[in-house]
C-alpha cells in the first residue's frame, strides 16, 4: 500500500515516542507556522561554541511534522554546526525530490531516521509538515550566532 | 439502512458531473466529500464556457461589432439570471467580483472612503462574528487599522452557534456595519439572521451577509434577508473559478464610492477628473470576468430547474444521516452543531488524538476528498481549543453511499493510528 | 501585392482558433479586427480549461486529497510558466490578479498604505502619460483624491509620441512613482521606456509598465526593462478572461502592505490580529482564478511554442502592409504613428467627417469587427479633437487578406454615406 | 441589405441637415454622454407654461443620436406637456423593443419621423445613441419645471 510508504515505521515510533520534546534553556527562540494546515512550532537552539548542546521545541501538528522534529533532535543535537547545515542541506533536497530521489547508504549514513521521510516527497502537501521544524531550526540557529556575534 | 427522505436523483445529477467518474489511487472512484471547499461543475457549465469562447468571445459594452453585441448580451444575461436568482428588486444591484473575497474587502473599502453617513471612522464600530471566514476578518482589521474604528465580534457557545446573549452590547450606536456569515463553513451553523438584522436596523447600522455557504446550498431572497449588501462566490455553486457576486441595495450602490478604477467604471475620463458610471459598473474596473458570469448564468440555471428547496433537503437528509453515522465512529467529535437542525452540509470533527492532516492522508488513499485544516477560520479552532478539523462536506449530487464510505475510511484511519 | 516578409503560417495557425470559422450576417465569415480589446482562444486553451474542470478542479493549496493536489500543482505551475514568459527572476514575484485593472490598482492602493520611503502622500507626486488607458489614469487620480498628492503626466506630440521634452520637470525629486503603458491600445506607440526609468531611478522614483498591449506581441523581459512593477491581463494574450497579471521586485513584495484581504494571503489570524503569508500569496486574497490561471500557462505556452519574436514580426509586416493600404483610402487620417516603426498593431483612424460608430456599423454588416469609440483612452482624443476613432487591430492570426478587407469596407463606407 | 432597417433615408436626411441646432437661450441646461462610446449632448430646454418653446442642442456623435436629436427637435417644439411626455414613452418603448414592434399606424401618427428608428432597436450598442437626446431632453424638462415652482 503506497500510504505505507509515508507513514514509515519510524517515522510512526518518533510520532509516538518524540525524543527531546518540550522546552528547555536556549539562545534563541523561534515561532513558526505552516499557513496551509495551522501547524506550529515554537523551537529554541542552544549552542556551546560551535556545538548544538540542545534543541528543544513544543508544538502542535500531524504525525509527519512531529515525527520530524523528532528526527531532528536526535539527528543534529551533540553535532557541530558545520555537519548540522550539511545534514540539513541534504534533508531539503531529500524532501523537495518529489519522491524522485531513490536514497543510496551514503544518504542514508548523512540522515539515519530521516531517510524515512523519502516517502513524503511524493505528497507536496506534506513536504511542509516535515520540513517546518528544520526551517525553524535553521532560522533559530541563525539567531542565536547573530546574538552571539553582537554579544 | 431506512431510505432517507427528501434525496434527489442523484443517479441522474451525478451524469452531469464528469469529475465524479474520476478514479485515483489506483482505480478507486473519487468520493467527492470537499463541496464547502469547492464544487464540481455540470457538463451544462461547461458547455456555456466552451460555446462563448468558441462563438461569441469578444470584449463587452463597447463594440458595435456581431460578437461583441453577442458577448455583452450574454454578460448582461448572466446578470439578469443572478439577479432573479437572489430575488434582487433590479439587476442593477448585482455586482461581478472575482470572488466572494472580492466583494467583502469591496464593501469594507467603500465604506472606508464613503462620506457621511456610511463613513467608518475612529469613532465608529465595526461587528463581525468568531466563527466568519478570514475573508470576512482580514478585511475588517485592516479597515480597523486604517481608520482607527474598534471591531467586535459576537463570540460563539460551546455548541457552535452565535452567542447573542450581550447583542445590545455588541451591536451599539456606534456600530456602522454588521458582516456575518449566514452559514458558517467549517461548522456548518446557520445563524439566525433575523436578530441580528433587526438589532443592527435600530441602531442605523448597514448589514453585510456573507452568503457564500448559503447561496450554493438553499433558496436565497436579499429582499427577505433585510440585509444591505450580500456576498457569495461562483465557484461553490457550480459555477467557474474566478467569479464572485456582491449585491447591494440601490441607493447606497448610488451613494457610496468607487473602489478599483479604471476602463467600464467611467463616465467621462479627462487628465485633471473623471466621472463615474451608476451601479453595477462602477464597481467593475477593467475587463470583466466574461466568460465566468455566463458560466455562473449556466450554474444559476441548473440550480434552479433541479430547484433550491429539493437541494437543500437532499442536503438535510444527507447531513442527518451523515451525523448520525459519524456519532456511531469511536472518539469523533463534532465541532459545531451535533444535530442536523439549522445546519448546513459542512460537517467538522477530530477524531481521537489523530491529526486531521493524518485522518485526511488516510481518506484520501482510499479515494475519499475531504478537507483539513483550520478552514480559513482558525478563530474558531482557537475557540474551541483544537489545532484543526477535519470537514467532510456534501452537495446535490452526494449519496448516502458517500456518506458510508466516510465512516468506513474513518475506522480504517482508526485502525492505522491506532 | 508583392509578398510580405516575416509572416507566420497563418492557415496553420487560424486552425487553432474555432472562432475564426464563425459567419455573421448570413454567410461572411468574420474578419476579427478587435485584438487590442480581447484576443480570441485557441483551442489549446479551450483544452486546458476543460481537462482542469473535468478532472482536477479543487481548491488549491490547503488540500491533501489528490485532486486538491492536482489543482495546487496545476495553479502553481501557471506562475512558473508566467514567470519563465516575463523572464522573472523568481517565481514568486508572479502575483495572479483579476485583469490588468486590478494590478494596477493593486500598486496604487499599495502605495497609499505604505510606509515610508513608499508612501505616498500630500508632499509627493505621481507621474503618468496623457496616453494611458483609463485603468492606468482612475487608479491614480483616486490615490490622488484620498492622499492629497499631486497627478501629473507627459503630454503628446502631434505624431503620437510621448513628448518627454520636459521630462526633468515632470519627474521631479517629489516623484513616488512612474506609471506608463509601454504600448498604447488606442495608437500603437511603443514608448522609450530606457529614458523614462532611467529618470525615474535618478530621483528614486517606482516605475510601474503597463503590458497589457505588449505581452501579448512582443518578447517581454522585466529585467530588461528595468522597472519595479508591470502588469498585463490574459485576455488579450490568448488567455481567459478573468485572469490577470501583476510582476513586482521581491524586496517591494515584502516591504509593501497587502491590499485585499482574506483566506490565503494569511499566515496566521486570530480576532485581534493577523499576520501575512510572503508575497505572491499575500496579495492573492480569497480562492484565486485557479482554472484562469491554468489556462493563461497554456496560452503562454502556446505563444511561446510559436515564438515571441515571430509574433512580432509578423504583426510588423502586418502593420506595414495596414499602414500603407489605409493611407491610400481618400480622407482617412491616421491618429497616431502614421509609420510602422516602434509601434504595434493597433491602428486608429478617422474617416472624414463621419463618425466611427457609423464606420464601424457599416464595416460589421460585412463581417468586419473593428472598435470605434474613445478605446478608455479619452484623453487622447480630446488632445487630437476628434470624439472618437476606429481601431484596427490586429495578432498573430491576421493576414494581409484581412487587411484587403477592411480596406474595401472602408471604400464601402465612404459610398454609403458619401 | 440589413443596414438600410438602420440607416433609413429619414434618418440620414436629418443626420445630414439637422433641425434646430446650435444652443440657444434657455430655462435649464444639461450635459449628457454615453459612457460606452464618448457621445456627447449639451441640450436646452425653454418653456412657455406648459407649452414647449424651445429645445437647442449641440454636441458629438454618430448619425443616430444626431439624427434622433433633430427628429426630437422637429417633433416636440410647440407641444404641449404631457403630449410631448407620451411621444417621449412611445418612443423609449420602440427603441427598447429589440426590432420584435412592427409600427402600426397609430404608432406612426405619435411618432412621425421618429418610426424610421424602429430599425436601430435591432442593435443594442446603437440603442443608447438614440435615446441619448430623449434622455437629455427629459433630464433638462424636469430641472426647467423644479426651477419653476421653486421660482
Ligand atoms: C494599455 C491597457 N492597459 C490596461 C488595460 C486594462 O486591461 P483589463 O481590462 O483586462 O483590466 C487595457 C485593456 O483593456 C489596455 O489596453
Ligand atoms: C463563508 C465563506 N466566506 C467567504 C469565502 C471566500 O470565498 P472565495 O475564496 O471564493 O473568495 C468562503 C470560501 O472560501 C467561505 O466559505
Amino acid at each position: 500500500m503506497k500510504l505505507d510508504s509515508m507513514y514509515q515505521e519510524v517515522i510512526l515510533d518518533h510520532y509516538k515516542h518524540p525524543h527531546g520534546r518540550g522546552l528547555r534553556e536556549g539562545d534563541a527562540e523561534v515561532h513558526h507556522v505552516n499557513p496551509t494546515c495551522g501547524d506550529e512550532i515554537t523551537l529554541r537552539v542552544r549552542l556551546d561554541g560551535s556545538k548544538i548542546a540542545d534543541v528543544s521545541y513544543e508544538g502542535q501538528g500531524c504525525s509527519i511534522s512531529q515525527a520530524s522534529a523528532s528526527v531532528l533532535n536526535e539527528l543534529l543535537v551533540g553535532r557541530n554546526l558545520d555537519e548540522a547545515m550539511k545534514i540539513q542541506e541534504v534533508f531539503l533536497e531529500l524532501m523537495q525530490s518529489k519522491g524522485k530521489v531513490e536514497p543510496d547508504d551514503a544518504m542514508e549514513e548523512v540522515l539515519e531516521d530521516a531517510v524515512a521521510f523519502a516517502g513524503v516527497s511524493k505528497y507536496p502537501a506534506r513536504v511542509k509538515c516535515a520540513l517546518l521544524s528544520w526551517m525553524a531550526w535553521k532560522d533559530a540557529t541563525a539567531q542565536a550566532l547573530s546574538e552571539k556575534e553582537s554579544a | 439502512m431506512t431510505p432517507l427522505h427528501g434525496l434527489l436523483d442523484t443517479e441522474a445529477i451525478r451524469k452531469d458531473f464528469p469529475i465524479l467518474d474520476r478514479t485515483v489511487h489506483g482505480g478507486k472512484k473519487i468520493v467527492y466529500l470537499d463541496n464547502a471547499a469547492t464544487s464540481q461543475k455540470p457538463r451544462q457549465v461547461l458547455d456555456a464556457l466552451n460555446s462563448y469562447y468558441e462563438q461569441s468571445n469578444a470584449n463587452v459594452h463597447r463594440g458595435v461589432h456581431v460578437l461583441a453585441e453577442e458577448a455583452t448580451a450574454l454578460y448582461e444575461g448572466a446578470r439578469d439570471k443572478v439577479a432573479a436568482f437572489i430575488n434582487a428588486p433590479s439587476r442593477d444591484e448585482v455586482i461581478f467580483t472575482k470572488n466572494a473575497s472580492e466583494s467583502l474587502n469591496l464593501v469594507a473599502n467603500m465604506l472606508g472612503w464613503a462620506d457621511e453617513p456610511y463613513r467608518v471612522d475612529r469613532e465608529t464600530e465595526i461587528v463581525i462574528t468568531e466563527m466568519e471566514h478570514h475573508s470576512n476578518i482580514v478585511p475588517w482589521q485592516l479597515l480597523s487599522q486604517r481608520t482607527g474604528a474598534k471591531l467586535k465580534w459576537f463570540g460563539l457557545t460551546d455548541d457552535g452557534r452565535l452567542d447573542l446573549s450581550d447583542i445590545d452590547q455588541v451591536i451599539t450606536e456606534k456600530t456602522k456595519i454588521v458582516s456575518f456569515t449566514l452559514v458558517s463553513n467549517i461548522m456548518g451553523t446557520v445563524n439566525p439572521v433575523d436578530a441580528i438584522v433587526r438589532r443592527a436596523q435600530d441602531v442605523g447600522a448597514l448589514v453585510l451577509i456573507d452568503a457564500s455557504q448559503a447561496a450554493p446550498h438553499m433558496p436565497l431572497d436579499v429582499q427577505a434577508l433585510g440585509a444591505d449588501f450580500v456576498a457569495f462566490t461562483g465557484h461553490k455553486m457550480c459555477g467557474p473559478t474566478g467569479i464572485g457576486v456582491l449585491w447591494g441595495r440601490q441607493e447606497l450602490l448610488e451613494d457610496l464610492p468607487p473602489f478599483l478604477g479604471g476602463g467600464e467604471m467611467i463616465e467621462t475620463v479627462s487628465m485633471q477628473s473623471s466621472t463615474y458610471a451608476p451601479a453595477p459598473h462602477k464597481f467593475e474596473a477593467g475587463t470583466p470576468p466574461i466568460a465566468q458570469a455566463v458560466g455562473l448564468g449556466a450554474a444559476v440555471d441548473y440550480l434552479t430547474a433541479i430547484g433550491m428547496d429539493k437541494i437543500w433537503a437532499h442536503e438535510h437528509a444527507i447531513t442527518e444521516y451523515a451525523v448520525k453515522r459519524l456519532l456511531e465512529v469511536p472518539d469523533l467529535r463534532i465541532i459545531g452543531p451535533a444535530t442536523a437542525e439549522d445546519r448546513g452540509a459542512a460537517i467538522s470533527f477530530v477524531l481521537g488524538d489523530i491529526h486531521p492532516h493524518d485522518v485526511g492522508q488516510v481518506l484520501d488513499e482510499q479515494g475519499i476528498a475531504v478537507r483539513v485544516g483550520h478552514h480559513c477560520a482558525r478563530p474558531v479552532c482557537l475557540r474551541y481549543g483544537i489545532p484543526a478539523t477535519t470537514r467532510a462536506s456534501f452537495y446535490l449530487y452526494s449519496t448516502p453511499a458517500e456518506v458510508d464510505a466516510l465512516v468506513e475510511g474513518l475506522e480504517h484511519v482508526r485502525n492505522f493510528f491506532g
